[in-house]
């Protein structure tokens, strides 16, 4: 990513450091450069440190960023507890108040002290006039953004951002780096969204009708946008006691008809395993956003990992078959989504969305034109006579009616049935209806063969990631070719049902294998181990905590020590 | 439709002498009374016997997980506020594993009716102590006596803000029927607990003791009285049938629906590109 | 099993059929007899059809019944029922009503009418009257049976079916089946137990003081024998509102120091998962068992599956370390229950135990001898100065202390925490805590490599199979030895961690292999794959739905038609 | 022991000026006057803003699972009955999705002292509406207005059968302490209800009001009767604090003590071969 730069501005509560962030994001997204923005905070409720970064290109991006080439800190106390998290390329610059030197660490770096206290009360405003100017971001841009952002708080608060964004802007101190002559592109503007906006407004696209959920981090977003929009599109979002209740009111929903999801993290869809198994046996449609977070148990709730991967493809007892999707980025949790809906309508079954914090509540730049996706509608059978609900069918898809329907009235349940749906417990009834619902995911994994690859068409190292690890291994990939290698990557985006025919005919094509994730368990290698044969003694596995995001250059040293050597 | 019509071909697996079988025959009557379609009836139940129920119904049909009856019906009405809804199911389904749901079901007033088949035990399990079953009794899971306090579940409903409450007893098939009849009409959140004895594992003598007990309440009960309502639900050694409770207050439905008119007003609903907006940074 | 004898005894609810079995299998294990007895229901709640099926022999049993030699109907209605479940072997003796007679498909055999109900009231025991002598089993140990049986239902009860007993046994049709002579047999007396109460004997063996449950077919019975037990022996046994707040009190009081169990079914463990993860982080010990029945959902609650395995394996979402175990029969569920405790005890995290319902519920012989296992206690931490409750240990086991202990304090919880057990959200100390947290697995791998192996020491065709597949597999690899073939069998009791290595070597050792499992979905095929290598394209897998019982010669034939073929 | 021997190390993460500041100074100060020995003390929260209160108190300590609060606190008052167990919680934590443990814990009068605090939102999770939050407020998940009733956990839990039910306010530390002195002492199950504003996502009126609203139980009210009790639960305009409710019954601790003496009399426990004697067949 040659034109692309990055910084992040450090501050406790107060400070304003994320608005800044933002601010930056919103003039780029404007202008039509291409914008990734991450956050972080201290484990303080509020008011305690926090840190947004910001990644900036006039080409596209896919991977949040590697290492900081401008640094704001408005405390150097705030700045370490970050600081394990976030590289810094050599020469940065980093901004800091007089009276609060650097550390010695950072000696070697270019420091520029900025009285940003004296200079305004609004202090991050300051900061991103410095900034602004330093790589030529336009100034109509900011302050149009500062205008929009501040629209409800009023003229007076305007006016003083706006001037201290000028005294930043003015304060030139002598001879600051590059500018980037691409950052003054003026293309199309773009949408700036997280990848929970994306997720719900794909639900919307989809035309879900339906929302059940319990507020969750880092999930919440998706309830908070369908709690505003829903009701304004005649749908209906319910905040329920629990997760339970809340997959359980999607299942009624879409038992009575309509497109029905609800959205959460870890600890809800360990909730849910129960109705997981009670969506898949009576067939009935439902969709499940999880956004993950550091695991097991409570975990660590603000940050990202890809450690929900066994419960989401393994929970519920008995044989469960369910579908799972897994999303790469923010533009992707929206086309996502509404596979997830499209799968979940035409076969009905519960169909799991994987993303994950740093998908979920990073804020990108998205192309409105690519917001679009197919809409497939449930299949409702025509009242028959001798209506059969769980017919035996050759994909497993039996006619569905739905409540209102006359002559289409049926009994379903959680215990074994029949084809008409009543109770049995017949050894050969469980067999050919077990039957029936697997065949379904045949069905499936035929027709939705979700996967992206990339890099060299002959490759010697075939990388294997999913979810938002994809963007980073991308960018490895890339760069490793650049340098003359030759890698190429296989992301699938559905999990379960796996497009294993060409996972493998991929995995064949290599002579070494390298598999990436976020899962100390190395949860994705397993399960690949299960389901495809990957060569013995020449796959190696990159699977680490979450907690920290990865990088370019942990996944090329990985491909370099444990693959090259 | 007469009663009839509501009948399924399906044979209920219950016990003889099982006190389901009576309720069964007030949900035939009182669907027909209460001028329900079937196509627009849906019936959801948890697990345990009297959740198998909607099997025998000829409606749209829910046996679904244990506790559980009240979040899908829920999930029902919302989506699909044309049809009946009607839960139903034990009083372990509904008090011990699904006892959260139905309190915010009640608090909320959803618009539904949700009857609960009493037979103070764990039928379908073989006999251990619910949240209903008198303390002191020995059952399979309490050796040597129910250490618990028994829950009225009239009371309970009538604390959690249920907007009507009743009980019957399911020998008295004309009462019960008209209480169920009543219940569906309701608007609201209509709870019905109806003592319906469990001749396995309470043995003959609950049923008669049951009747013995039961008596109607008296024509000059105030139903909006919260207090005299608990009034008969503190009583031990009568049991009061009929309707104990009825106030009238807005509805899930209703508040849903004032949502919908504060979000859109007269205005279609939004477009593609006017969700966008939202997104669009000039 | 030359020397075994099988009959079933069907009828409806009132006849007495299970009873009637129960009798002669009290009587065979009080003769030193070994007794494996079986029922089945209809799906009415009571008074529907039953069968009851009872397998005799001098020598051991590892499976239950393969075929009938004698058959008791009292009504071919409720015969029919059974029918597809239910083998009869060609020289099976049918014993039926003279009014009911036998249907078509049965004229092969020897049907011999019995007017029972005119011969008495209690016609049960008109029909084991005459079982008993046509397998000479001794009638005084049926007559004290009776007695035994009967004490709480006093002296007249006793007398009538005496006096049935005795008219059963005069009525001796012409030329009845051969006599087993070893069926005389006087051993030592055998104790008559089942799967759930040799699991809930095995609890107080290992020093369980606390149970909660919620009551769940086919399980109940662990929650009915500790309602009865625990209270006598100073321990609590507490029914919850539902299986959250169950296992939630199992890990209160593990915290507060009490050996701690619960037990449940396939739907009680899914609601458990998010509960598993917390015990798993806060390193809290805990046993739950689960005995399977048929899945998904609610599906055939009173039908023993293997299914579950997934769930207990991977459920719960974040990187989860827990230890599950299985057990193959009976006295199996004895042994694994205390390794159980000694294992969450000594690592101090969740154990699952995998029985199910044909083991849970059916009644074997056992040895009262046999029923003795080393009982480890938790290591209590000494008050030390600066008390690290979630110290870097070396096999990952940190000083535990219990409340009530001086200068033990500390804090726990479901978020990520340091050694001290203070909340953090910090890589570092994330990827340091899911290292120990996993070493303990290697710890346990290491030390406790159950398994069961037996057959060919160097075989042709290994068998793969785990619970209670293994004794029907045990006796098919016999058989098949017998008949010349060079087949073994690997069967681990320990799940995760699997002691790979045996199983790998194991699996090197054979030529092909045969996975056998009660589970459409083939979960222990798949979870083998992802463990160890299985050699590509000699692999046959026998994996179907539960609801009927594993037979031997489905075994034999499977080896032989995937594999030897 | 003081109430500073119980301040642990550990630095709250709340908001500047949040409630649950004084909260936890109250707690110091009541397991002082209540004479608790910190190794002999168990404070059991769910997941919450509120439930990271136990990280700060210098004893056995378990900040578990939301919602879940309540049945590890039981299964450790039971496996250790001489630990003096408290748990505390958010009014979503206790309400919304450990609304079920709180009925049975309740009911089933478990001996410990639940201490709420409420914020009558969701604080952690960053502003939405939870179960104490009045109807029609505006929060992140509620944007056209929260659609149910607001609940009152003292009147609830009064309704569900606590034997000891109080409201106090954080603001009101004196007060606070006391009544949470006597909770702690009470036998049964004690609640104590507390006000702690949250002025994150409520803002700073949320506290003047509360201040404003608040007064004192009067001298004379009977604390056995359940009317009179739920007459101050009842009230809009003014917020009563003090010991709404209090009476003596047994508790489970008492019940499972009994259930012992009935199993075993004075016998010694059975031995190994007692018990197999079950299985033995002659
Ligand atoms: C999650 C879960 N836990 C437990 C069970 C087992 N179970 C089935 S029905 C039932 C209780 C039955 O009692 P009740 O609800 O009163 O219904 P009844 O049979 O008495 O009509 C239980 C515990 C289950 N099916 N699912
Ligand atoms: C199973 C589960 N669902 C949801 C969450 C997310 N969550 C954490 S705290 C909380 C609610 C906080 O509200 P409250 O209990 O009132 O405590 P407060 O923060 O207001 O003190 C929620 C929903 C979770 N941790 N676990
Ligand atoms: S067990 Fe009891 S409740 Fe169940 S069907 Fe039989 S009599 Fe009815
Ligand atoms: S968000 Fe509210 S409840 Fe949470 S710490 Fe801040 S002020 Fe307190
Ligand atoms: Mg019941
Ligand atoms: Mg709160």
């Amino acid at each position: 990513m040659e034109n692309a730069i990055t910084f992040s501005i450090v501050g406790s509560g107060g400070d304003g450091a994320v608005v800044a962030g933002d601010l930056i994001a919103m003039a780029c997204a404007a202008r039509g450069l291409h914008v990734m923005k991450t956050e972080a905070y201290g484990p303080q409720i509020r008011g305690g440190e926090s840190s947004s970064t910001v990644r900036i290109s006039s080409a596209p991006l896919v991977a949040p960023a590697e290492s900081n080439d401008a640094l704001v800190v408005f405390r150097f106390a705030d700045f370490a507890r970050f600081r394990s998290e976030m590289a810094l390329s050599p020469d940065c610059v980093v901004f800091h108040e007089p009276n609060d030197p650097p550390p010695a660490e950072l000696a070697a770096l270019r420091c520029i002290a900025v009285p940003f206290g004296e200079l305004a009360r609004e202090k991050n405003m300051v900061a991103i006039g410095i900034l602004g100017a330093m790589f030529d971001i336009p100034g109509d841009e900011i302050r149009a953004a500062i205008k929009k952002r501040f629209r409800k708080k009023g003229e007076t608060v305007i006016e003083a951002n706006l001037k201290a964004f000028g005294v930043g802007q003015a304060f030139q101190p002598a001879s600051l780096g590059r500018r980037l002559e691409s950052l003054r592109y003026t293309g199309t503007p773009h949408l700036l969204m997280s990848g929970n906006e994306a997720a719900a407004f794909g639900a919307l696209h989809a035309g879900c009708t339906f929302f059940a959920g319990y507020p969750i981090t880092p999930s919440s977003e998706i309830l908070h946008f369908l709690s505003d929009w829903l009701p304004r599109i005649g749908g209906a979002c319910v905040q329920t006691e629990d997760e339970l209740a809340a997959i359980g009111a999607v299942v009624g929903a879409s038992f009575a008809g309509a497109k029905a999801m609800t959205a959460t993290s870890g600890p809800g869809l360990s909730l849910m395993a129960e109705m997981l198994g009670l969506s898949s046996i009576a067939e009935i449609p439902s969709v499940i956003v999880d956004v993950q977070r550091g695991g097991p148990s409570t975990g660590i709730p603000t940050k990202s990992e890809q450690s929900d991967l066994f419960h989401a493809l393994y929970a519920s007892h008995g044989d469960t078959p369910r579908v799972v999707l897994a999303c790469c980025d923010v533009e992707d949790a929206f086309h996502t989504t509404v596979d997830a809906f499209n799968i979940a309508e035409e076969y009905q079954l519960p169909v799991i969305v994987l993303s994950d914090q740093l998908i979920g509540q990073r804020r990108e730049t998205v192309d409105a034109a690519s917001l679009v996706h197919d809409v497939v509608q449930r299949r409702i059978a025509l009242p028959v006579d001798e209506y059969k609900r769980y017919a035996y069918t050759e994909d497993g898809v039996s006619p569905m009616t739905i409540p209102g329907i006359e002559h289409g009235m049926y009994q379903t349940n959680g215990l074994e049935h029949d084809e008409l749906g009543r109770p049995s417990s017949m050894y050969v009834v469980h067999e050919q209806m077990n039957d029936k619902r697997h065949r379904k995911l045949d069905a499936i994994a035929d027709r939705y063969r979700l996967f992206r690859r990339f890099g060299a068409e002959h490759p010697e190292l075939g990388i294997l990631c999913w979810g938002s690890s994809a963007g980073t291994v991308r960018e490895a990939v890339e760069r490793m070719n650049g340098m003359g290698a030759s890698v190429a990557a296989f992301v699938p985006r559905i999990l379960a049902p796996l497009p294993a025919s060409e996972l493998q005919a991929f995995v064949d094509q290599c002579e070494r294998i390298l598999v990436v994730e976020l899962s100390h368990a190395a949860q994705f290698h397993r399960y690949l181990r299960s389901e495809i044969d990957l060569p013995r003694g020449r796959t190696a596995v990159l699977a680490r905590s979450g907690g920290k995001t990865l990088t370019v250059s942990e996944v090329m040293a990985a491909a370099v020590e444990k693959v090259m050597a | 439709m007469n009663a009839n019509d509501f009948k399924s071909d399906l044979k209920p697996v219950w016990c003889p002498g099982c006190g389901d079988f009576a309720v069964l025959n007030s949900v035939y009557r009182a669907l027909a009374a209460a001028g329900c379609a079937p196509h627009e009836t849906v019936l959801v139940s948890g697990i345990g016997c009297s959740s198998r129920l909607p099997g025998y119904v000829e409606t749209y049909g829910f046996n679904s997980l244990h506790g559980r009856a009240l979040p899908i019906a829920i999930g029902a009405k919302v989506a699909s506020p044309r049809m009946t809804v009607v839960a139903v199911g034990g009083d372990g389904d509904g008090l011990a594993i699904g006892g959260n749901h139905f309190m915010h079901a009640a608090r909320r007033n959803v618009d539904i009716a949700y009857i609960m088949m009493d037979n103070e035990i764990y039928g379908l399990t073989k006999g251990q102590a619910g949240p209903t079953t008198p303390t002191g009794d020995k059952t399979k899971s309490t050796t040597y006596g129910n250490p618990d306090p028994a829950i009225d579940p009239c009371a309970l409903a009538i604390s959690l803000g249920a907007s009507w409450v009743a009980r019957g007893f399911s020998g008295d098939v004309k009462g019960t029927t008209e209480l169920m009849t009543r219940a569906i009409r309701h608007h609201g959140f209509a709870f019905l607990n109806i003592l319906s004895p469990c001749v396995t594992w309470r043995g003959e003598e609950q049923h008669k003791e049951l009747r013995a007990k039961t008596r109607a309440i008296p024509a000059d009960h105030d139903v909006t009285s919260r207090e005299a309502a608990l009034r008969f639900t503190g009583e031990h050694d009568v049991l009061t049938t009929g309707v104990l409770y009825e106030v009238a207050r807005p509805t899930l439905l209703d508040e849903l629906a004032q949502i919908e008119r504060r979000a859109r007003g007269s205005a279609p609903p939004p477009t593609r590109d006017q969700i966008l907006q939202l997104f669009q940074m000039r």
